[in-house]
């Protein structure tokens, strides 16, 4: 049963890799790569349960934390265009009307 | 099965690679870094390579992924220029005949996870043999890093410690004062969900940045992956809150001592190690046994190593994280 | 403490660097580092004369016994280079003192020796290893730190410079370790004498032979050989002037000892011989001489043109060494120390020139030689040496690179070392025409002589390369020792 | 035995999940409905997978590890989609025209 | 075939290579060349890694009774060539933050139509 959730997981990954190189705008991109990395944790959890090898799991937390990180450094880039001030809430407002992509 | 997901990585990364050639737009260049990243980690993990799979994730999809994003922020133009393509048939031609060449090396390669060859059956068979007597550590990764070839690590150390002086020397200049964020800390509106999120998640990267660091010996990870997950924690918090917050959580000062604080303590066991008549980084003759001894210098080398990765990488993101933009 | 000698040297500075990084008061880094360097040459030539009187060291790392440890193993020629490293950044360090000062902003001065320092373990790491794979650890350690030390130049092209050679040092590194991980995988084992051992029964295989040829590449891009050499120019120019003093006597020199000892000591014996190696060596050795020196001719920036002679010297070398003959070899050694000395003298008296006027294109020279007479002096002794005159150290390498080339018969190499004299005859002569018989753009603009701490160590560089002309036993003699310890194949 | 079941139920039916949403990002029109196709699929795969792991697992670490995994899914992935859609409404996608190509215009 | 069947790992690992090798030299956007560096890296460590496999082998930590592991000695030398990897990433990502600074772009040809000009 573990062989069919990770084949459902590899072709969930082919999919979302088809749809992060075609586009066709950057935000299709980049739900697909996020897409991908949560499914990459799923995928690595689940086959540290096929294999039996449950120190895997550490890798898959890591994998997620990352992810989570990643995550909120692309939001930041997209809603402060800088690292420095801190994360704010309705600051998609006026200064960030320009379009980037 | 194995065979399965080893050809779906492989063939997702050279689709990611060729990704990355075609795409101009930056950012999403680097996400799909990100991807290419965590993809090869996943392979080194199938592959065996437990160890070099944590440190490829949180490296590879963490630290360098957020490098990049914080260069690009400074960016104002997210979207590569068009190369001119008539320059394409010289590197074309170099990298056809490279990788012709190395096809050709190739040939007489041993069989991808054939027992008997060389790198199986000349030095490797010792460290898997002789490890766990020698210094009583499981993780045979860890022995071989720490102890055997301690000095490579040590050099691994100094390697680091050399890119946080190398950033600092070119991203040090401009000093703002982080204490003037305090007022506007308050004044802006906060995302909430982030914030909330963060208070209970931080804490949590943190305690098992620690479990990574003292686990080491007998699971995956050891000081590099838990220096580089302990930024992260401080990274994201300083994401979050700002960076003028983290900056008053660990001052530039202190993260300079820590920097050098933790080259010292590995290069001091060594030179404790001189002192109690041993060769240098020879652990054995810190205590009674040689297993003891081994124990205890692996501990502190892990911990210098540890600490100054953290130091160093929160360094970096912060030297990057303070620019202005430009 | 006298076992661990050749360990101390590397493991010194290494401590050093941190303590330098932290230690923001005044000129305390400066002194550190100086004593430092000072100490590392004391401690190299103990190491050198304990090997010419005793044989090789060799110092087990962690007390592990090869090859499952990482070893120091240093005969001659490792003593040699380290020699040349640490003396000259003993030299080096007391000039860097004011021309740092200038030349760098005050808050980073602490970090700067800290990476000097950082450069200097870097480099001594890689002479004094006997293992393949600490050898590439060391050497990031040192490209590392002198890409941040290019960078510091206070023009903006320094920055390009900086990058374009950290994008080529890095891609001739991961070539570097493309060719250990195939020569790895034929013979499993990372220690250069157990390398040496197990691979003549390996020399018929391709992943050997494409393992090699990778090794060679990423070293060849490192030493700057022609065509690969493109970085070097604008990162010696852009540099500050003490950081391109120490990296133009140091950092190629230790490329090209890394590729002597693979070429020689961990492969094989005639392994040059039967491939394409030498040849290739021989004919990048004769189209680095002729480029470079050509190249330097059309120089107006007195810094550019030393780089690209620097491209055309590394030449010469690449030509000794590709007889893979005792006397090639010792030529190629001969001149590299020589090298170091002459280049070293040559950078500081531009150096000098740059502390006092700010600039060193051509036009900012007119007339100096009159105001400057003791930096014009070092330009002309070094100079000479540069090309070749009798009586000064570059005769001496040059003359046992033609009797090599005479041991080969190899005419047309001979003829292209007495062209390249010739043609360094002229680029020299374009730098002494400025500094003393061109008229002054300014002439009311008085310039005072270089300041004594900038003008001793290059004179001390002056003085050795007129020593070492005439006094040939200490540089012949140890460079024929090493050439044989090297395990060159007598003819 | 029971557990066995509804485990291999939890995880075929995630996968099954995970594959429509990622169908639905090819056969949706536009960003803003590819959008609506992972953001509600991509969290009920991650529960259904793991919770599946986790009834395997029973009371251990291994479990524990398991929910924490899933605490980071549950919270990345929809604050994701949730940021996203917002920065490309803000950056002048607009969901009514259907297919844009906005990304060679900028 | 055999051989492809045997090689397949270090076959697709030396595509990436190249893939990466041809960023860094054919693109002139700063960035993009550490991205394609890094692809370059990455790939030479799959090699390594792919030469410590060993069949039937579980990962390099001890456990009582099991007899063959994978070769831990890769492993060591790949967790040092990240390491120098982030290293060197971080140092030119540093430099392309100043080089945007001193010159307002990180598209090669700019920089040098600007230094030309001078």
């Amino acid at each position: 049963m573990y062989a069919v959730a990770i084949v459902a997981i590899l072709v969930t990954l082919s999919l979302a890799l088809a749809r992060a190189l075609m586009g066709p705008t950057v935000f299709d991109r980049i739900a697909a790569i996020n897409m991908f990395g949560t499914k990459t944790v799923l995928l690595i959890a689940v086959f540290s349960f096929l294999t039996g090898r449950l120190d895997l799991l550490d890798m898959a937390l890591v994998y997620a934390m990352i992810n989570f990180i990643s995550v909120v450094a692309v939001l930041r880039l997209f809603s402060h265009k800088d690292f420095h001030s801190p994360a704010e809430n309705n600051v998609i407002s006026v200064k960030v009307r320009r379009r980037w992509f | 099965m194995d065979l399965l997901i080893d050809i779906s990585l492989l063939t997702f990364l050279a689709v990611t690679a060729i990704g990355i050639i075609r795409i101009t737009n930056l950012f999403a260049v680097i996400m799909l870094f990100a991807i290419f990243s965590f993809l090869s980690a996943t392979l080194f993990m199938t592959m065996d390579a437990v160890d070099v799979a944590l440190t490829e994730a949180a490296v590879g999809a963490g630290i360098s992924t957020v490098l990049m994003l914080a260069t690009l922020a400074l960016n104002k133009d997210h979207n590569e220029k068009q190369p001119d393509k008539n320059r394409h048939w010289l590197p074309l031609a170099v990298v056809l005949t490279t990788g012709a060449v190395l096809v050709y090396g190739t040939l007489d390669l041993p069989d991808f996870g054939d027992p008997a060859s060389a790198p199986q059956t000349h030095v490797a068979p010792h460290y898997i043999e002789k490890a766990i007597e020698e210094t009583g550590v499981p993780n045979i990764v860890t022995a071989v890093l720490a102890s055997y070839r301690g000095f490579d690590t040590l050099g691994e150390v100094v390697v680091i410690f050399t890119a946080g002086i190398a950033v600092l020397l070119l991203l040090g200049g401009r000093r703002e004062d982080p204490l003037d964020d305090g007022a506007k800390d308050k004044r802006v509106p906060q995302n909430l969900v982030l914030r909330i999120v963060s208070k209970i998640v931080i804490p949590v990267i943190m305690l098992f940045a620690l479990y990574v660091q003292f686990h080491g010996d007998y699971g995956p990870g050891g000081g590099f992956q838990a220096g580089v997950i302990m930024s992260a924690a401080i990274i994201l918090y300083s994401l979050v809150f700002g960076l003028g917050a983290a900056e008053r959580i660990i001052p530039k000062s202190v993260l300079m001592f820590l920097t050098s604080l933790g080259v010292l303590i590995f290069a001091g066991v060594g030179i404790a190690s001189l002192f109690l008549g041993g060769n240098y980084l020879n652990y054995s003759v810190l205590a009674s046994s040689q297993v003891a001894g081994q124990h205890i210098g692996i501990l502190l080398v892990e911990l210098g190593v540890g600490i100054t990765v953290f130091a160093v990488m929160l360094t970096i993101f912060f030297a990057f994280a303070g620019r202005e933009r430009s | 403490m006298w076992d661990h000698l050749s360990l101390l040297l590397v493991v010194t500075p290494l401590i050093a660097a941190p303590l330098a990084a932290i230690l923001p008061f005044g000129r305390v880094p400066w002194a550190l580092a100086f004593l430092v360097a000072l100490a590392c040459a004391v401690m190299a030539g103990m190491q050198l004369w304990t090997i010419l009187t005793g044989g090789p060291i060799q110092y087990e790392l962690g007390g592990w016994a090869p090859p499952w440890g990482i070893v120091y193993r240093i005969d001659e020629v490792n003593a040699l280079v380290a020699m040349i490293v640490s003396g000259i950044a003993a030299v080096a360090l007391p000039y860097a003192l004011l021309s740092a000062e200038n030349e760098i902003e005050k808050h980073q001065i602490p970090l700067f020796y800290s990476a000097v320092l950082l450069c200097l373990a870097g480099l001594l790491g890689i002479t004094q290893t006997g293992d393949i794979f600490n050898l590439f650890v060391f050497l990031e350690i040192s490209s590392l730190s002198s890409y941040a030390l290019i960078s510091l130049g206070n023009r903006r092209q320094a920055l390009t410079a900086a990058y374009q050679y950290l994008i080529m040092g890095t891609l001739g590194a991961t070539f570097f370790l493309i060719g250990v991980g195939l020569i790895y995988s034929q013979t499993g084992t990372l220690n250069m004498a157990d390398l040496a051992a197990r691979l003549p029964e390996a020399t018929g295989l391709k992943t050997v032979h494409t393992g090699f040829a990778f090794i060679m590449i990423g070293f060849a891009l490192k030493l700057a050989l022609f065509p690969l050499h493109l970085w070097l120019p604008n990162a010696y120019t852009y540099a500050p002037s003490v950081v391109t003093v120490f990296l133009a006597a140091t950092a190629t020199k230790v490329a090209l000892y890394v590729i002597l000892r693979v070429l020689f000591t961990v492969f094989p014996d005639g392994f040059v011989t039967n491939t394409p190696a030498g040849d290739l060596f021989l004919m990048a050795g004769i189209l680095a001489v002729l480029s470079g020196s050509f190249r330097a001719i059309y120089q107006s920036n007195v810094k550019k043109l030393l780089a690209h002679s620097s491209v055309a010297q590394i030449g010469y070398m690449a030509i000794g060494l590709s007889f893979a003959s005792v006397a090639g070899v010792t030529a190629s050694i001969i001149h590299m120390f020589n090298h170091a000395l002459m280049k070293g003298a040559l950078f500081m008296a531009v150096g000098a020139i740059v502390y006092r006027v700010g600039a060193c294109r051509m036009e900012h020279l007119h007339g100096l030689g009159r105001q400057m007479p003791w930096t014009f002096g070092a330009i002309i002794v070094a100079g000479f040496s540069l090309i070749g005159v009798p009586g000064t150290a570059g005769f001496v390498s040059k003359w046992y690179l033609v009797l090599a080339a005479l041991e080969q018969q190899q005419w047309i190499v001979v003829a292209v070392i007495l062209f390249g004299s010739l043609l360094a005859v002229i680029y020299v002569g374009k730098i002494i025409e400025a500094l003393y018989f061109k008229q002054a753009t300014n002439p009311e603009l008085a310039v005072e002589e270089a300041p004594f701490l900038l003008l001793a160590p290059t004179w001390i560089l002056v003085f050795a390369n007129i020593y070492f002309g005439f006094d040939t036993d200490l540089t012949v003699g140890v460079a024929e020792r090493a050439a044989q310890a090297l395990g060159v194949a007598a003819k | 035995m029971v557990l066995d079941i509804l485990s291999w139920v939890c995880l075929v039916a995630g996968g099954l999940v995970g594959v429509v949403g990622a169908v639905g990002i090819h056969r949706f029109p536009d960003f803003f409905s590819r959008q609506h196709a992972t953001g509600t699929t991509d969290t009920l795969c991650a529960l259904l997978i793991l919770l599946g792991l986790g009834l395997q697992a029973g009371l251990s670490l291994a479990a524990f590890k398991v929910a924490l995994i899933f605490l980071f899914l549950f919270i990345t992935s929809p604050a994701a989609t949730h940021a996203l859609a917002s920065a490309a409404v803000h950056s002048g996608l607009d969901p009514k025209r259907g297919r844009t190509d906005s990304e060679g215009q900028s | 075939m055999d051989f492809v069947v045997s090689h397949y790992n270090y076959l697709i690992a030396i595509f990436l290579m190249m893939t990466g090798f041809y960023t860094v030299i054919s693109r002139g956007n700063l960035v993009k060349k550490i991205v394609g560096l890094n692809i370059f890296q990455v790939s030479v460590f799959l090699i390594y890694i792919s030469l410590s496999t060993v069949k039937d082998g579980v990962a390099p930590i001890y456990v009582e009774g099991v007899k063959v592991y994978s070769n831990p000695l890769p492993h060591v030398l790949i967790l040092t060539a990240i390491v120098v990897g982030v290293a060197t990433t971080a140092l030119g990502l540093a430099l392309v933050v100043r080089i945007k600074e001193a010159y307002g772009t990180i598209e090669e040809d700019e920089i040098h139509s600007q230094d030309n000009s001078l």
